[in-house]
């Protein structure tokens, strides 16, 4: 196939989340075209790009909401592509939204459970929810804040609020790799850095691999170790984030230099 | 669905504690009043058409208030249970039970076969395809030689009203059990997530379809259960009675009105609109639709989310206000978030996926 | 016709169900109130004549209630000549007025059952009213024999209703299966006559009854069906389906249906070209209302009826036929038809029946009817063993000159029939 | 020729049942109501130019261009009936649940058709149109005067509609509404008149079509139900909330009607159409013309 795949050959093992040619078209338009990248276990990385790039394009393939055109997308080293979305989720990949979404009118509790990750077959689903599960529950809404609300509808929370229960559930479903589309969306500043050590500490004292759309550079730059650029669905640069801010591709495409 | 509909389904804790004691006041008083003097006349008779629109409440609620797909098209199944009872007893002259049990099986499996086809669908789309479904039903039923066509069929040899009295009561019972059970359950859990963002359920790893099949199943289940007993209480089921399109919307308003969305709710509501529509009736000889159009458009707009989901939202703003409301999780000064909330929040769980 | 006794009882009922539904136990107090034989009729108590309620519901709203006024003018105003006349001289001695409690059933098959049995328990009444159409009385005919409550009617005319060993109900309307048959047996003798035949159905229980009969009469008869059609409540439009009359070339055509229909069929036969010998329509083709509506397409339509308006009957009450037509028209404007006659005849078979019995129970009262025979408005008055009157439809024509004509049978009949209709390029 | 008579027995109805649905549409699309008592506003209209007729004559009898000029009557007067209904009752459960609008206009369906019933009594009534019961013969097919002065009347009724959408303030302000309805009012666009207007347009097009079913059929109190039910299955033909879409959808219902009547029985023309309208969903949601249709009008 195309060249980096080859180039990280050595280091196989350690990818857990690999694209391969991804390519997907809208009536003509193409919104990924060609895209490789490869997610290693332990990572954070970042994906940006300017409007329009296609990052939640690319998103939406990874997680099988779209199946690409062409291209495969390899999760633990086993092809996805084309599965449904739910079976893509279940091998361990995890997402929280741009916009945030929250089950609105269950209580926070209930919205934790619900995320649990199944255990057992159709008879735990018509059991209640297990103590562990309970705990777990309990310790992440501690963990984020929310335990003396966690009766209340989620609807009725604040934006910010309902942005931490998401990433709650989503380290509730116990991901080996989350994918955010642009966590800092709409957070106001004074919670940005209370995110940043959320994410920093899932991904430490969870081990949960992180790939992020953002845009707020600040924030990507500090938080990811990796950085993927996207323009016009193509790949134009990666590496740390150091060298993504002196590559002139990459503020040539967000000045719109061409 | 969006804004005030929601109030009604929310702050289960809350209703967890409302099914128990509906539960267990229902089932003592509908079991001591046949040994206390009920017998069959017009009380008993008013008695098992409260369970049995109590019963169609329940069954729509389960799909349309705890799934949120909302079903407009459920007598279907009400109609598939009351000709095959009485297709059983009158022409093939089973015993009632088993009739009964067919018509149950018979049900689920057209449902399971219905949703397959339509629970793809969401919001308004599923609603007229399920519309559909029940006008469809209605039309080809009147044309079949075996459901006695147009003229229905007419079944006085049946059992006596108290049968009907215990069957019914037993399968409000059992209803209630079964749906106050599952709320406290991940299947409970999964049923109203769908309901709310069914989307974000699948990317959480969920296959929807088993869930909301089941749900429908089951809903499905009841209802064909008590149109197979109606049929026979009635002595009488043609395809106006049997696929009654006016039910058809009564048991909808049944559940909004008492509040959707828990197990209260749609009970409390049948019993209180089927009752006011008996004395409606013999109040108002002549202009009774009138009179019930005109409740109906009031307590809508009064009542917008329900009786029971009325006292609901109020638990659940103290709840919120009791620990510290969006002070709770965020820095003091720090408000740009909360005046976010109804913009994008509500908007993103509620209105995404309606039509 | 309400008084505030029965008011008070009425709320009283209403409570007793209150209390039923929060589940307090207040119940050993009902269940008796109407059911067996020795049970009193609702008195209003004092000195004053004793009180007699018949009961039943009828399409005051929903689909028929253009019929259904009809027999509410017929009850009330009957009962209220019978009162005015000093009531009923019962066989027991005493004398009674009449009183009656009508609820209005929409035509809805599934609201007979409840309402019947609320009008025998809370109600007290002995004595049933029946509906009006076939769907709705056969639940109603149920609760009447498992409460043993004679049921008289004249608005089911389902023969279904009369089958099923049923002992408390009696019809005064011929079973619909009747309806077509006379004028086949007209058309049959006219000259040319009749050999082909259309028959468009609705697909109620009531046409399909009517188309039912008529199928195997023709069968019999010998006359060849060559379009035989069903259709929807909800069809609007007839037109393909009376395209294929035309193209079918029958000699008759039988329109199974309700007055609504029959006001499409009479429209549409002249842009359809439609040209049979005879084109009728079962009911509410004979209504001035349908005349009025269709105007000169209206003409030469014909229409069964079991009731003629002019026909010389002696009625107890109002005197005699043309009395009773008379009465009615003045005092609410419209003429009767053959459902009004019925409906006054309903009540004056109870009439007879209490003139009749040494007690008033209901089961003394049923025998009574089962063996009554009077004259009314309506004509001679006895039921068969099924419970039905034994009656002809008569076959009525609008025309031109005439107005409305009996036609058929020809004994009685006022003009002869415009057999065959004329073409329409001669209209 | 059957087969083309059927077709033009379709076509003439079906553009009747087209300008019902097409009001029913309008108001999907624009103010998101799935409107119950829409069938109610043909027998409204219905009646309106029935009246106006018995008024001018002394009976429901008119002259061709009398008959046409009952409908603008009717239009009018379902105009200000839709706009106060929308106004008064359904702009409470705007934006609610779609359960809570269903009751709503339930609510007002049986509310309108039972002071119906008390108001004109539930006999049938028609208009008679002098010289136009007759039919024309075109290329062997029968063709009834009086549906075709309906059908080019529904049709005309259709496109004004169309018209006003495309060319006037008021229609774009109502296209601007069903777009988004929280940017129209930013730039001042009075969402609640328009809303309102949108409903008594829906509602007007509905009289319209009602008075020229009081000519070519008959009108009851009870009439409606059947119009609400059959708007369902042309807006799913032509796609939810699509104008255009309604009117070929409801033409290509009246055909499909008239040919199960011609060709297998007319008891099963409502279970065809019923039967269709789920395959349609399931199959095809967007409706048999797609998207592109769809978006135009709306």
């Amino acid at each position: 196939m195309s060249q980096p795949t080859q180039q990280r050959t050595e280091s196989d093992s350690d990818v857990v989340l690999e694209t391969q040619g991804v390519t997907k078209t809208f009536g003509g338009l193409t919104a990924v075209d060609d895209v490789d990248l490869a997610v290693e276990a332990g990572e954070i990385v970042g994906l940006i790009g300017p409007n329009g790039a296609g990052k939640s394009t690319l998103f939406n393939c990874i997680t099988g909401t779209l199946t690409p055109d062409d291209g495969e997308i390899v999760l633990h080293g086993t092809t996805v592509t084309g599965k449904p979305e739910y079976e893509i989720a279940r091998e361990g990949l995890g997402r929280m939204f741009q916009h945030t979404r929250v089950y609105g009118e269950m209580t926070v509790m209930r919205n934790m459970l619900v995320s649990a990750k199944r255990d057992g077959g159709i008879g735990s689903v018509l059991r209640r929810p297990s103590e562990e599960a309970r705990e777990q529950a309990t310790e992440l809404l501690q963990y984020v804040g929310l335990w003396g609300l966690r009766d209340v509808r989620a609807g009725r929370m604040s934006f910010g609020q309902q942005k931490l229960l998401e990433f709650a559930m989503a380290l509730m479903a116990e991901p080996d790799v989350l994918l955010m589309d642009e966590p800092a969306g709409g957070i106001n500043p004074s919670m940005l850095n209370k995110l940043i050590e959320y994410i920093r500490s899932a991904n430490t004292d969870r081990e949960v691999t992180i790939f992020l759309i953002e845009h707020n550079m600040d924030f990507v730059m500090e938080v990811a170790d990796r950085i993927y650029v996207l323009a016009h669905g193509e790949k134009i640069a990666e590496g740390p984030p150091a060298e993504i801010q002196e590559n002139d591709r990459v503020l040539d495409a967000y000045l719109g230099r061409e | 669905m969006s804004e005030r509909g929601h109030y009604a389904r929310q702050m289960f804790a809350f209703t967890d504690d409302h099914g128990w004691k509906l539960l267990a006041v229902l089932a003592f008083v509908g079991v001591v009043l046949p040994f206390v003097g009920l017998e069959e006349g017009i009380d008993m008779t008013i008695l098992v058409e409260l369970f049995l629109f109590a019963i169609l409440a329940l069954s729509w609620d389960l799909i349309g208030g705890q799934t949120g797909y909302p079903s407009f098209g459920q007598m279907a199944f009400f109609g598939v249970g009351a000709f095959t009872t009485a297709i059983l007893v009158k022409d093939v002259g089973v015993a009632f039970p088993v009739a009964f049990a067919v018509a149950g099986l018979l049900t689920m499996l057209t449902a399971g076969v219905v949703g397959a086809a339509t629970l793809r669908l969401r919001g308004g789309y599923f609603a007229i395809a399920t519309l559909g479904v029940l006008l469809s039903a209605q039309q080809i039923t009147r044309n079949l030689e075996i459901t006695g066509g147009a003229s229905g069929k007419i079944l006085l040899d049946v059992p006596s009203d108290t049968v009907f009295y215990w069957t019914f009561l037993g399968l409000l019972i059992a209803e209630i059990a079964v749906v106050y059970y599952l709320q406290s359950t991940r299947f409970g859990y999964v049923l109203n997530a769908i309901r709310d963002d069914e989307g974000k359920l699948t990317a959480m790893g969920v296959n929807t379809t088993y869930y909301k099949t089941a749900a429908w199943m089951i809903s499905a289940l009841f209802t064909g259960l008590a149109g197979g007993s109606y049929s026979l209480f009635n002595t009488f089921v043609d395809p106006n009675v049997g696929y009654n399109l006016a039910w058809n919307v009564e048991m909808i308003a049944m559940a909004l009105l008492g509040g959707s969305g828990t197990v209260a709710g749609p009970v409390l509501g049948a019993f209180g609109l089927h009752f006011a529509v008996v004395k409606i009736e013999t109040w108002f000889t002549g202009w009774q639709l009138v009179v019930l159009g005109a409740v109906v458009i009031v307590t809508v707009i009064a009542f917008p989310q329900g009786i029971v989901g009325e006292l609901r939202e109020r638990a659940s703003s103290m709840e919120y206000y009791k620990h510290g409301g969006q002070a709770a999780s965020e820095s003091p000064g720090g408000d740009d978030g909360g005046t976010d909330t109804d913009a994008n929040g509500e908007h993103a769980t509620d209105g995404g996926e309606s039509l | 016709m309400a008084d505030s006794n029965r008011r008070s009882f009425l709320k009283l009922a209403g409570t007793t169900g209150a209390i039923a539904l929060a589940g307090c136990s207040q119940q050993g107090d009902n269940g008796d109130g109407g059911s067996g034989d020795g049970a009193t009729t609702a008195s209003s108590g004092d000195s004053g004549p004793q009180t007699i309620t018949l009961g039943g519901t009828m399409s005051l709203s929903g689909d028929n209630a253009d019929l259904g006024k009809l027999y509410k003018q017929a009850y009330e105003l009957t009962i209220q000549r019978i009162n005015d006349a000093g009531g009923v001289e019962g066989g027991d001695g005493n004398t009674y007025e009449l009183e009656m409690v009508l609820r209005d059933d929409e035509t809805d098959a599934s609201k007979s059952k409840r309402t019947y049995q609320e009008l025998i328990d809370s109600e007290g009444i002995d004595y049933l009213l029946g509906p009006y159409s076939s769907t709705v009385t056969l639940p109603a005919s149920a609760v009447a024999a498992k409460n043993q409550k004679p049921m008289v009617e004249g608005g089911g005319a389902s023969p279904e209703i009369f089958m099923q060993d049923n002992k408390w109900i009696f019809g005064l309307l011929p079973t619909a299966d009747k309806y077509a048959l006379s004028s086949v047996d007209m058309a049959k003798a006219q000259s040319p006559s009749a050999e082909t035949a259309a028959l468009l159905a609705e697909d109620d229980t009531f046409s399909q009854s009517t188309a039912k009969g008529v199928r195997a009469y023709m069968d019999n008869q010998g006359v060849d069906l060559v379009v035989d059609e069903s259709f929807p409540s909800g069809t609007s439009d007839l037109s393909t389906n009376l395209g294929k009359v035309r193209d079918s070339d029958a000699d008759i055509l039988l329109l199974a249906a309700h007055q609504k229909h029959a006001i499409v069929m009479a429209k549409q036969l002249e842009s359809q070209k439609v040209n049979v010998d005879m084109a009728m329509a079962t009911v509410g083709s004979l209504n001035q209302s349908f005349k009025d509506e269709t105007g000169a397409n209206g003409d030469y339509v014909y229409g069964p009826s079991s009731w003629a308006i002019n026909a010389d009957f002696e009625d107890p009450v109002y005197g005699s036929t043309s009395d009773f037509a008379s009465a009615i028209e003045s005092e609410y404007g419209n003429t009767p038809d053959y459902h009004s006659a019925a409906g006054e005849s309903v009540i004056l078979t109870y009439m007879k029946a209490f003139e009749q019995v040494d007690e008033l129970t209901p089961t003394k009262v049923r025998n009574a009817i089962r063996d009554i025979e009077f004259t009314s408005a309506y004509g001679n008055i006895a039921f068969d063993e099924k419970g039905v009157i034994d009656k002809e439809m008569l076959v009525y024509q609008w025309q031109p000159e005439n107005g409305k004509q009996i036609v058929w049978p020809e004994a009685v009949q006022q003009s002869a029939p415009v057999y065959p209709m004329p073409d329409w390029s001669e209209r | 020729m059957a087969f083309a008579q059927f077709v033009v027995n379709g076509l003439l109805v079906g553009a009747l049942f087209a300008a019902v649905a097409v009001g029913f549409a309008l108001i999907w699309g624009v103010v998101d109501i799935i409107n119950l008592a829409h069938g109610e506003m043909v027998m409204l209209g219905g009646y309106a130019s029935y009246w106006t007729i018995t008024l001018v004559n002394g009976s429901p009898t008119a002259s061709p261009g009398l008959a046409l000029a009952s409908v603008p009557v009717a239009v009018a007067v379902l105009f200000v009936v839709g706009y106060a209904l929308q106004r008064f009752v359904v702009s409470h459960v705007i934006g609610t649940d779609l359960f809570l609008t269903l009751l709503v206009t339930f609510g007002l369906s049986i509310l309108i058709q039972q002071l119906g019933l008390q108001a004109f009594s539930a006999d049938p009534r028609t208009i008679s149109v002098q010289f136009a019961e007759q039919s024309l013969d075109i290329a062997g097919l029968v063709v009834p005067k009086v549906k075709l002065i309906a059908f080019v009347g529904a049709v005309a009724l259709t496109i004004a509609l169309f018209a006003f959408m495309k060319r006037t303030r008021t229609g774009r302000a109502i296209r601007a509404v069903s777009q988004n309805d929280e940017a129209a009012a930013l730039v001042g666009i009075d969402v609640e008149h328009v809303r309102a207007v949108t409903f008594g347009l829906s509602s007007a097009i509905a009289g319209g079509a009602g008075a020229f079913v009081a000519m070519i059929l008959n009108i009851q109190p009870q009439m409606g139900l059947i119009y609400t039910l059959k708007s369902f299955v042309i807006v799913v033909f032509g796609g939810i909330g699509s104008v255009p879409g309604a009117l070929v959808g409801g033409l290509l219902l009246g055909t499909v009607e008239e040919l199960t009547a011609g060709f297998v029985s007319s008891k099963w023309t409502l279970a065809v159409s019923f039967t269709l309208l789920i395959v349609l969903l399931v199959v095809k949601p967007q409706g048999l013309f797609g998207e592109g249709m769809g978006g135009e009008a709306e």
